[in-house]
């Protein structure tokens, strides 16, 4: 017979309900005879309930890594492990997953098989930054654990202040409206940069996002200090017989005051016949009228990304979206992809030595001005990475002959 | 025996998990439909078609769930799944006739099926008392009482657009931003442990994480400790996660926040970050009632104002503030205007007046 | 014979070409044998024409007044007063026109004859803060010129840190938009003030600006401390026989693509009889609907004003809008007028006592916070105030509950 | 006798001076046309219609032009003339009969008639070296060498949307907020003449006013004066009007600039900042052609790619920054990167891009 269960009265209360109850499962483990970690998942929901009544949590952080990687494993020390000794060490290990999320049974049974031996049986499918999270390995139990992931084809995942672990949206596997590959953009960037992801040393923590249109289902222009999002160029393709036939099903009235008005361009125009003109040129591909007419309206097939850097959460100056570096990059060839890794690179290269500790590219860029950023990593400045041009005239603009030729030059080349 | 080195295999290769349709026709995806709540049909350029079931899980799995849900997807799937960003599974089937036992399967093992289209699909969260080291609140439960509450808004699409909510345990928000999203706000300046300062906090490092200048170094009862500065804190809690003896988190003085009008999506406007609409809410487990009602009160406003395709920010743009805090029944306070960085830029500059 | 002409070849250039020169009219009055200010304006454009040779300007400043006040007078000594001595002393009078800068050629006249006398002929009409510009008094004429001028009812406008001059459309006297009595606002609320107008001992200039409607044709939110709006609370009006007209007359396609595309809240929609939809409740008054078709259109019939705070330029902080800080004030009764003039007090003691030396009430506002100020002049924060609520979470909201409070309290009310 | 103490009269009431047409129907029009470019027509609710002449002048008026003025108002209309923001004079006549004539000898006697609807009006403009005590270029003159090319302009009804314009001879910018502005930016720190410092500036009162902190006190050659930081200085000028010895006007290294898409105005949008577009054009008189020729071009850029009723600002917001450039030929540079407080917010935060 194991420990006995504590009293989990408020947790208890959690079990009701239609929605799914993840008490319910962490019971399951904790009345699983036999297992090893029935104990830890005993005292785990104790002093989860003691949570719940105090509203406190009672976790620490500490130092924990497997060999030959200094970070991914997230260590948790408990400070009521007196009260609830079984639990006092639940460490995670942060995993990541296959691009897009995909699994089939079989993996999805091994992965369980090894927490099953090695951990507490509970896995986070996924964390906000896209990881397996695996949590509640006792401090001698991680590098098995790992070892075990790791022969099955699973890698540590991220964190400190290093390269994370990135996403890329279900796109090209699924979604018509993908103009790009995000999984092999995705494991390009990461995959390249893994050194930098398991042997944490850049100055603060770096997440790359990808998603495969302007819709982002990834959140990356905010959740990501380099954003990668699918987009094109030259038209987008109207089928006008399925814009007919929609005008029909919903009306003139409804068209033009869900699509037409919703524009933020106004380049949409319904034409007396029921057909619908799009003014391309100034079209900013922001998906509106395509998610609505998915069967008459598509991307066009010049297709490429857009880069944008520096979104994160509020620490310390407050919420930043990233905002646009590249306005568009093809990536159909082999060396068009390299060019990619190679302007992360110099990205990586120029945060690692010129941020300040514990400081994001956001805030970076936002200190010493995007300007200099974009020469420190060798790129132009164009007119797609504004919204407007300076309002302010405070600024010595002594070097503005040089300036403009510069554009000039460039323009004649 | 040498130590076992890491294999550095870095991002698992998709294809050898994925659904043999979705691999085949990679990238020639022609348009998809929901034939109901719940369910995508994606058409490829081939003409063949796949079947989308979509359900949601309390991302917290035990052993037994994921099992159960490989049974499922055994049996009553082809094997397949995917999860989403917002920790909903996905199973893929290759044949309409499988969908509806699949659906009804799920139903009746307790995995509610929706979340697609325009429905509020699960929220987005965070660790919490499971397993963070610095939550004023806890995560998966929250999301367990609010999914409660939204089921009929998981499984049906009668909301607008779609509905993206989170929640985080506390400030920094792991959460992010969303249509609605909930975080906690402390309004008690960190509480300082001064035995422990000197021992566990690298001094300036704390000083130079408070993005006020509140912290100074002070020398407290002859030892190394800080000092703050309780005029200037805004209790952000950025000092904690370096320095755990600035108890920031506070059981009575922790509330909880709302915000509303986040939105990372590119259509229409450009995205748009989340903005306060009620706070000082009662971090009140194990149901956080007082939470579910505004954010019940929002979503049903919401539901009857807007337009067909409108977010919640675009809605708001459309109505404006003063018919949403009209409309929501919600106080509106000096708290509401903003005073940070750029503030200036959140008044209303015009004469666009509401009436 | 007088002073003969400097040579002015840069000057002379600019007498050719269609627009009516500035410099023919110079030389006329340099030309005007007999004339007191003859010799004056033949070394003022002496002056000038070395200004255009050199790129630089003459003038300095100084201390200059009239009998009984302390500003309106500008007094520009010359730097180069030895090479043209005659218009080594050339002082503006700023002089306040009747609100909307009606005249009869009577009143025209008589100030002619007046600067013909004690000044130097050269009148601008009007500085851009709305002041006659009496320009080109020597320092012993200031005074007989000023007395001449207020004798046939006119006063003296506002210069160094002072109420200002204040400007108001044209309004109610030939515009179908407007919606208030606009030189009335203008009339009382600077009448009311002249004391600090005339003796100069605020922090810094204030300015009034009123427009009859939000077309703002006085560009009162961005070029007066307090600008006054006038706007409507009700339904506007529709003509549904003139909207068919011009729909008739333009096509639908084109309503569509300008004038329902154009609404910034989407309150529009066309209907398929080809009558007009107003969403009144999201109608924000911006005027653009009602501008393009101004027969079908017109402004409600429950009028009142908008105020806002804080417009000016450049200094220190940066260009500044005015923001909301009364959403409507209904102007019927000579109470309301009253309750205007009685907030505009407040506004200024709260300025007199808060702002730094040379601080405008936008500045003022930026540094102290917009809750502060409401509170200091005794309003009440309401959400027309702000374009959005606070994005950042960094905020002590200890007394969240009492403010609610007042909220709920003022809705019982 | 008693020296004679001001009759403070405060502003003049209007009526007095009014055409009685307007005062008769004060606050009571209907609605208004315009028969052709320079005229409009008000019909009132009463059904009487009056009749408005616009005309240019260059607004620093002789008295000869104020009485020519007089004289045309005397016999063409009916006495009674108003002067709009913009120093454009109108003549209201209350008969259809007189508005010919009096256009015809306005345009004979040289003055333009027009600026009404969609024109290129009079530009906003300051006083320059003629007056004031802080110009680094002229007022008067910049206006009547643009007015000459933009005439007409100025006498048809052409644009997309009326054209607001500013010409102001410091940075200080009296001029204000324009759809096209023009301005002066000044590129090297101001030079300090140290003899005069002591007796003619405070010494505290320009520190304070220096924007970016970039001025010091200090003792130069014995004698109190004050010292820049020459590389924070963003040569605003701002230390120039309190101190003079601040010498901040350079013939040379002052330059003209262009910035675009100010608007007052709540129509669609809500009033915005204008935008700079050019700058380091030479100050060059008495013509200033360089600033002449950017003006038109992007005058004519507009006229041909705006769509009807969009004012600059709204036709920039649609066709983007990108194409604005692309299609006037001006140069982007790394300048026109704000850099100022909340310029964060003027960056592209979206995938929301031009091709
Ligand atoms: C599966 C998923 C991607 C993934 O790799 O996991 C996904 C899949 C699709 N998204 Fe998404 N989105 C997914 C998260 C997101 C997110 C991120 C999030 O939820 O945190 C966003 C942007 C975040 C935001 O809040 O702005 C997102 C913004 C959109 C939009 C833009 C909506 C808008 O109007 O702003 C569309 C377009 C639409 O609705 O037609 C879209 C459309 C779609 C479509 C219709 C694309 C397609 O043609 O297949 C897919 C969904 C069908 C459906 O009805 O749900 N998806 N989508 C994610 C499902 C999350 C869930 O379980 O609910
Ligand atoms: C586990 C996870 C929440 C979850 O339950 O899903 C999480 C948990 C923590 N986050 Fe996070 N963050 C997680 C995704 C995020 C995201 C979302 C994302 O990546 O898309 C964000 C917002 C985006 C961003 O990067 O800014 C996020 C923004 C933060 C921040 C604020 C960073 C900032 O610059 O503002 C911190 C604080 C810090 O880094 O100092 C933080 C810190 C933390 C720490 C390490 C708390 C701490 O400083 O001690 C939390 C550890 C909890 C634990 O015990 O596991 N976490 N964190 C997510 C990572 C799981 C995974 O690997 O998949
Ligand atoms: C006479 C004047 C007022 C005055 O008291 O002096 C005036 C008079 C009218 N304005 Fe104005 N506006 C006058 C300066 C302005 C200004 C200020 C300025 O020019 O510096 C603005 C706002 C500033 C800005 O740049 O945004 C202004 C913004 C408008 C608008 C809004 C236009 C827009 O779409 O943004 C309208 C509406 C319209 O055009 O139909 C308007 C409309 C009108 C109407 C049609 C109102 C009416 O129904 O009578 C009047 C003009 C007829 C015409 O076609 O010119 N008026 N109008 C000013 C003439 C100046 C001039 O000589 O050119
Ligand atoms: C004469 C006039 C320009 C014109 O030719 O029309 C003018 C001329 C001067 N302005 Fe101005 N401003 C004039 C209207 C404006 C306006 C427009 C308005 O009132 O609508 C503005 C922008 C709006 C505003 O108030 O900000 C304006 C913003 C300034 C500023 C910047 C104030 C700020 O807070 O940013 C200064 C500098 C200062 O006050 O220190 C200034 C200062 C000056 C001084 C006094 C220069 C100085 O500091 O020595 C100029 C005197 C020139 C002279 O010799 O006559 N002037 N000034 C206008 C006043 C004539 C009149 O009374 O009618
Ligand atoms: S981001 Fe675009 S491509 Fe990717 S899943 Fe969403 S809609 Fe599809
Ligand atoms: S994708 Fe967006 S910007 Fe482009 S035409 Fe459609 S609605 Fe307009
Ligand atoms: S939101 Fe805060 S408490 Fe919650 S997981 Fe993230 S860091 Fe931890
Ligand atoms: S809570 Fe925030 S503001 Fe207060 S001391 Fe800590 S870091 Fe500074
Ligand atoms: S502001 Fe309005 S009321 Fe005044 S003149 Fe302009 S359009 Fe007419
Ligand atoms: S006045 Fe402006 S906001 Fe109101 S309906 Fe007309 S266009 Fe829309
Ligand atoms: S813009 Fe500058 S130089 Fe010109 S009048 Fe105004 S203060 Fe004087
Ligand atoms: S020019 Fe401007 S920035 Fe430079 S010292 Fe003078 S006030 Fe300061």
């Amino acid at each position: 017979m194991s420990k006995p269960m504590h009293d989990t009265p408020m947790l208890d209360q959690l079990e009701s309900g239609p929605w799914p109850s993840f008490v319910t499962g962490l019971k399951r483990l904790a009345n699983d005879e036999g297992k090893p970690y029935q104990d830890t998942m005993v005292d785990l929901l104790g002093q989860l309930e003691l949570s719940y009544k105090t509203r406190k949590g009672y976790w620490k952080g500490g130092t924990l890594s497997v060999r030959g990687y200094g970070g991914g494993v997230i260590p948790r020390f408990s400070e009521v492990g007196d009260q609830y000794p079984e639990s006092k060490e639940f460490h995670t290990l942060r995993i990541m997953p296959p691009a897009g999320m995909h699994y089939d049974t079989k993996i999805l049974r091994e992965l369980c098989d090894v927490w099953e031996k090695h951990g507490s049986g509970l896995i986070a499918f996924h964390g906000q930054s896209g990881d397996i999270m695996f949590q509640g390995a006792k401090s001698n139990k991680i590098q098995d654990a790992f070892d075990d992931l790791n022969d099955i084809g699973f890698d540590m995942g991220g964190a400190g202040p290093a390269v994370r672990t990135g996403m890329s949206c279900v796109g090209a596997a699924r979604c018509e409206q993908s103009c790009v590959n995000e999984q092999k953009i995705l494991r390009l960037l990461v995959n390249n940069f893994l050194d930098d992801m398991h042997r944490p040393a850049l100055p603060y923590k770096f997440k790359f996002k990808v998603s495969g249109c302007p819709n982002d289902c990834m959140n990356s222009v905010q959740r990501s200090d380099m954003s990668v999002i699918g987009t094109w160029r030259d038209d987008m393709k109207v089928d006008q017989d399925e814009v007919k036939a929609y005008v029909a099903q919903k009306g003139r009235k409804y068209i033009v005051d869900n699509v037409i008005t919703r524009c933020p361009t106004k380049a949409l125009s319904l034409n007396d016949d029921d057909t619908l003109a799009v003014d391309n040129r100034n079209c900013v591909r922001c998906m509106h009228c395509i998610n609505v007419m998915t069967k008459a309206l598509s991307p066009g097939d010049d297709k490429g990304v857009t880069i944008l850097m520096g979104g994160k959460r509020t620490l310390k100056i407050g919420d930043l979206f990233g905002t646009v570096i590249v306005p568009f990059m093809k990536l159909e060839t082999e060396e068009d992809y390299e060019g990619l890794v190679e302007m992360a690179e110099n990205v990586i290269d120029f945060f690692a030595e010129n941020a300040l500790e514990h400081e994001r590219t956001g805030e970076m860029i936002d200190r010493i001005g995007l300007a200099n950023f974009l020469e420190g990593i060798g790129l132009d400045v164009v007119p797609n990475m504004i919204s407007e041009p300076r309002r302010s005239s405070y600024v010595n603009m002594v070097d503005w002959d040089e300036e403009a030729q510069k554009w000039n030059d460039r323009k004649a080349a | 025996m040498p130590p076992r080195m890491p294999i550095e295999s870095g991002v698992p290769d998709p294809f050898q998990y994925m659904h043999p349709l979705m691999a085949k026709n990679y990238g020639a995806w022609k348009y998809h439909e929901r034939p109901r709540p719940g369910v995508l049909c994606h058409t490829a350029k081939s003409g063949e078609k796949i079947w989308t079931v979509r359900a949601g899980t309390p991302r917290q799995l035990d052993l037994y769930t994921i099992r159960n849900l490989c049974d499922i997807a055994d049996k009553y799937a082809e094997s397949h799944v995917r999860f989403t960003i917002r920790s909903n599974i996905e199973f893929m089937v290759s044949d309409e006739a499988s969908v509806q036992p699949l659906v009804d399967k799920l139903t009746s093992e307790g995995f509610p099926v929706g979340g697609t289209g325009p429905s509020v699909t699960m929220i987005a969260h965070t660790q919490g008392w499971l397993h963070c080291d610095i939550p004023a609140s806890d995560a998966s439960g929250v999301v367990k009482a609010l999914m409660d509450e939204l089921h009929e808004e998981f499984t049906h699409e009668n909301m607008p657009n779609r509905v993206h909510m989170s929640t985080s345990c506390c400030q920094i928000n792991c959460g992010g931003q969303a249509d609605i999203a909930i975080n906690i706000q402390h309004t008690k300046p960190p509480k300082i442990n001064h035995d422990l300062v000197a021992n566990v906090c690298e001094r300036p490092l704390v000083v130079a994480r408070c993005p006020v200048a509140a912290i100074r170094p002070a020398l407290v009862n002859g030892k190394p400790s800080l000092e703050v500065d309780e005029k200037k804190c805004i209790c952000c809690g950025a000092c904690y996660p370096p320095c755990p003896p600035m108890q920031i988190n506070d059981p009575e003085n922790s509330k909880l926040a709302i915000w509303v009008g986040g939105k990372n999506s590119n259509a229409r406007g450009k995205p748009t970050f989340h903005k306060l609409v009620a706070a000082g809410i009662p971090n009140n487990p194990p149901r956080w009632p007082e939470v579910a009602a505004i954010l019940k009160k929002i979503l049903n406003v919401y539901k009857g104002d807007a337009k067909d395709w409108e977010r919640l920010s675009d809605w708001v743009e459309r109505i404006g503030w003063p018919r949403f805090f009209e409309l929501t029944e919600l106080p509106f306070t000096k708290y509401h205007l903003d005073d940070w960085r750029g503030a200036r830029d959140s008044l209303n500059a015009s004469a666009h007046i509401r009436f």
